[in-house]
């Protein structure tokens, strides 16, 4: 149980991250922060007390190894964060170049 | 060949056309245009061919790779995939039509081609899929090929909306990704009709509580509800007109009604609690947005607000829970598919002509262009309900189920937002299309070919999608995907009885 | 900002480059052809690939590195692994599935096993690798002409 | 399982750093020491393939963000004042945390999965697909259709980065303008 909430704390550092900074840079920590958090829970789930790495061996017999599919899904998902920071980091490299500034209270053109 | 390999189709056939455009398009010129189109026309005709089936055969799963459930993925076609099938790439086509002239004024059309067949497959591939993390994936696919496609422009409001966009779209993938870890976890399985059983045999418990919410919050991000919806007024507007109108159309809809109504209905089960939340934040929506509408001059962001409000239509249908809220809300998801993509390719085509979105700048235009006039005429008498246009049908459906189900607060403010609408669109009329013409306006030509086919076809769909409601149409179609909600979590033995078959 | 400087770092680390870059992408390709057998495989080995050569890049500045791969072929290599991938996939059909394992398993442990297995890892490996070089090169591109605009 | 508890709160420390250090420079690095930290961490929860990967994209990604912030303007973020800050920020944390704790008690305890569907590939997976690391079978085989999205994504994101980085995105009809 602590460490589920333990890696939650850190999910919640990263939202936190986003929702109040107000810096483009600083969202994008915050985003990367937050996926690593969902990442670690799902491995975290898949965990077995006394567990093995779920490859086989040619020397032993191994039958207590952690659930492969959460892994599996796990690498999916880091790239799925590669690809979203990297489209991130392009646009606000442009933002940058259109302003000179990464701060988000003086890039206001827009009102929602 | 049997008939159940027609499902993988509906991914492949657009990621391949969106692959071969990167390797083609920078040399051929015309390549992006040729096979944009073909894909989405072969996609309509292969959806039209889905619903017949789907309409024969009841439910049909394909298992990828031949591994059984729930070892591996599995597609399902079934009633509810079927319609958002025809819905999605109905719109699709007609508004690649339209790009081919539209994207004219726009440098690298080949990007343009793959990012949007691209963005299809995301759509296509959450409509399809039967499998919690697969459905994740290809939401994923949707919503990255939209960021970049809000910027298409590369100018400074378009980067910065899309950044909003980005930002805030991705917390809601986050959350959904948190709510699937918490699910996997408590039935340790991925697939939508076994994970459906489980949480019948295991009974729901406090996580399914976090879950709803977790999904609430990430999918209404998605679909722009309104304590979420901080973004859509700044990323509609942004895009090209094409993107646009697939934004509002269509993607809203796959990425958020679609997923959310798949999910609580079938998959979770549905509480009265949920139903009202979901009724209650729809109406909220459809009354805020088009508060926030009135006010607007600028063409595509007043059309952006009043997709807002037009989800909440949706959602409150839906929300209602009964046969006939569920099926309005899904009869106003498809209207308002056609209506508002439309509304936002006449807003392309003025803009395409005059090169200006301030209302206030225009003025008789229907004279100079009396195509793309007329066709907003009927787009706006069908968003603001004035009959016999198919909007007119859908909120009176949803009205009439408002007050069939004792709801009749929320039936009073579905009337008065009606109301506000109809005023909205009166004012652009007005304004854009009836008034005076301006000096300025004099020299203004109607746009080319390609749009104007485009924009008639899809008027045509509005005058004609009243039909629906009648006999046949009606039992293959809307009936049909009523039913899939109606049957709840009954689904996975519906899903597993369709494996027998198959 | 002189011309020499931005053609890359100084003389020691260009030549720990020039003695590492090529162990770097040999790991890589060990990765992704191992990939059923040992941790790694197409995703990890095809970034492994893209490091060097943004290694490279780093260190020679971005004549010398897209000398040695220039932009059209990553454009290339990109589109043709997805190709590949989705081939796969479809080639699948003819044993009357999508993305069925028609090859035949082979024995564990060796390294021509599995199936499809190693075909996927070595068309992702080289989508992953030209890729995430494509989009490295196109946001120092930016950088580049952004400063000399100042 | 102490290394564990050590290693998460080094990474909620590094994640503290690096969200409130007002160098940019400074709180990207810092998520590099959290990513490190991450990548430690799946290793001790036996997951080698992930760890491997975490790596190698954590390394990216900070050669991207590096290659972001280096050179520009040095921004101090944070306004208003402090002590109201902290105050949000912790009372929403501990909020989520307290309904989390809530709902927790239902799922298995850590350490004890439930492997409803999890055992069959860790039995028949050798078997089945012929792969040794069976976490390749599942993304290779089992699920293999996740895994073309996967790489899609990526496409996709390839695709838009080239998109944003246009310099001339808007022109007239007829004109001709050079692409790159």
């Amino acid at each position: 149980m602590t460490p589920y909430l333990l890696c939650l704390t850190l999910f919640a550092i990263g939202l936190y991250c986003v929702l109040r900074k107000r810096n483009l840079i600083k969202m994008i920590v915050g985003i990367i922060i937050a996926e690593y958090a969902v990442n670690l829970f799902f491995i975290m789930v898949a965990y077995r007390v006394q567990g093995r790495s779920p490859i086989y061996s040619p020397e032993a017999r191994i039958t207590n190894m952690v659930d492969a599919l959460p892994q599996a899904l796990v690498l999916t998902s880091i790239v799925i964060g590669l690809a979203t920071t990297a489209l991130l980091a392009a646009i606000a490299m442009r933002i940058y170049e259109k302003y000179k500034t990464f701060d988000i209270t003086k890039i206001r053109e827009l009102r929602g | 060949m049997e008939v159940v390999n027609i499902i993988p189709l509906f991914v492949v056939l657009p990621l391949a056309g969106a692959f071969l455009i990167t390797l083609a398009g920078k040399y051929l010129k015309r390549a992006p245009d040729i096979l944009t189109n073909l894909t989405t026309f072969a996609l309509l005709a292969a959806s039209i061919f889905s619903v017949r089936i789907a309409w024969q055969h009841g439910v049909l799963v394909y298992n990828v790779g031949a591994w059984q459930i729930p070892y591996g993925i599995a597609m399902v076609l079934d009633g509810l995939s079927s319609f958002m099938l025809v819905t999605v790439n109905l719109v699709a086509f007609c508004i690649s039509v339209f790009s081919i002239d539209y994207m004219k004024k726009f440098t690298s059309k080949w990007k343009f081609g793959s990012l949007f067949l691209l963005m299809l497959a995301g759509m296509n591939g959450v409509i399809i899929t039967g499998d919690l993390f697969n459905l994740f994936v290809f939401l994923e696919i949707a919503s990255v090929a939209s960021y970049a496609l809000v910027a298409f422009g590369t100018e400074k409001e378009e980067l910065e909306a899309a950044f909003k966009y980005a930002v805030m779209s991705t917390v809601g993938s986050l959350f959904i990704l948190m709510g699937i870890v918490f699910l996997y976890s408590y039935t340790s399985t991925l697939n939508m009709a076994d994970m459906a059983s489980v949480l019948i045999q295991k009974g729901g418990g406090n996580i399914t509580l976090l879950v709803s919410v977790l999904f609430i919050m990430g999918f209404g991000l998605k679909a722009a509800l309104v304590p979420f919806h901080a973004w859509l007024p700044d990323a509609h507007p942004s895009a090209p007109a094409p993107i646009s109108a697939m934004l509002s159309g269509v993607l809203i809809k796959s990425l958020g009604v679609y997923a959310i109504c798949r999910i609580f209905f079938n998959v979770i089960g549905v509480t009265p609690e949920t139903l009202s939340i979901l009724m209650f934040l729809g109406a909220l929506s459809m009354v805020i947005g088009v508060y926030l509408a009135i006010g607007q001059w600028d063409f595509k962001r007043l059309l952006a607000y009043h997709s807002i409000s037009q989800i909440g239509y949706v959602f409150l249908g839906i929300g209602l829970g009964t046969p006939l809220g569920i099926f309005a809300g899904l009869f106003h998801l498809f209207n308002h598919s056609v209506f508002k993509s439309l509304l936002f390719l006449d807003s392309g085509a003025v803009e395409y002509s005059t090169g200006t979105r301030q209302l206030k700048e225009m003025g008789g235009l229907s004279s100079r262009m009396p195509v793309t006039g007329a066709t907003s005429l009927v787009a706006s008498m069908s968003i603001a309900g004035v009959p016999p246009f198919n909007g007119f049908w859908s909120k009176l459906l949803i009205i009439v189920a408002c007050v069939q189900a004792g709801r009749y607060g929320y039936a009073f403010w579905a009337v008065l937002a009606s109301v506000m609408t109809l005023a909205s669109f009166t004012k652009v009329l007005k304004y854009a299309f009836y008034d005076r013409l301006k000096e300025a306006m004099s020299q203004v030509k109607e746009v080319p070919v390609f749009m104007k086919l485009s924009m008639s076809a899809l008027a045509v769909v509005c005058v004609l999608a009243g039909l629906l409601l009648i006999g046949g149409w009606n039992d293959a179609l809307l009936d049909r995907a009523r039913d899939v909600l109606l049957e709840g979590t009954k689904y996975a033995v519906i899903v597993f009885k369709g494996i027998d078959l198959g | 900002m002189s011309r020499e400087h931005e053609q890359g770092m100084s003389i020691i680390v260009k030549t720990i480059t020039r003695l590492t870059v090529g162990l770097i992408l040999l790991y890589g390709i060990y990765i992704v052809s191992h990939g059923h057998l040992t941790p790694g495989g197409g995703f990890a080995g095809g970034v492994i690939i893209a490091l060097s050569f943004v290694h490279l890049m780093l260190a020679y500045g971005k004549d010398i590195a897209l000398h040695k791969m220039p932009r059209a072929a990553s454009a290339f290599f990109e589109g043709t692994g997805a190709l590949m991938f989705l081939a796969i996939a479809l080639l699948g059909f003819t044993g009357g599935y999508f993305f069925l394992n028609f090859l035949p398993k082979g024995e564990p442990f060796r390294l021509f096993s599995a199936g499809i297995i190693p075909l996927c890892n070595i068309a992702i490996s080289l989508k992953v690798g030209a890729g995430l070089f494509a989009i490295f090169v196109a946001l120092t591109l930016l950088k580049v002409v952004s400063e000399k605009k100042k | 399982m102490v290394e564990l508890y050590v290693l998460l709160v080094f990474m909620i420390v590094g994640a503290v750093v690096a969200i409130e250090v007002e160098d940019l420079l400074s709180s990207v690095i810092a998520v590099g020491a959290v990513g490190l930290g991450l990548s430690i961490t799946f290793l001790t929860l036996k997951a080698p393939d992930v760890a491997i990967t975490q790596l190698v994209v954590e390394i990216l990604i900070l050669i991207i963000l590096i290659q972001a912030t280096l050179k520009r303007d040095l921004p101090f973020s944070t306004s208003g004042r402090w002590y109201l800050n902290t105050i949000i920020a912790v009372v929403f944390i501990f909020t989520f945390l307290g309904i989390a704790a809530y709902c927790f008690r239902d799922l298995p305890e850590f350490g004890y999965p439930m492997l409803r569907v999890g055992r069959e590939y860790l039995k028949e997976g050798l078997e089945r697909s012929g792969a040794v690391n069976l976490v390749a079978s599942v993304i290779l085989d089992y699920r293999a259709f996740d895994t073309l999205g996967e790489a899609t994504i990526l496409f996709t994101a390839v695709i838009g980065v080239l998109t944003v980085v246009r310099r001339i995105g808007r022109k007239k009809v007829d004109e001709e303008v050079e692409e790159d």
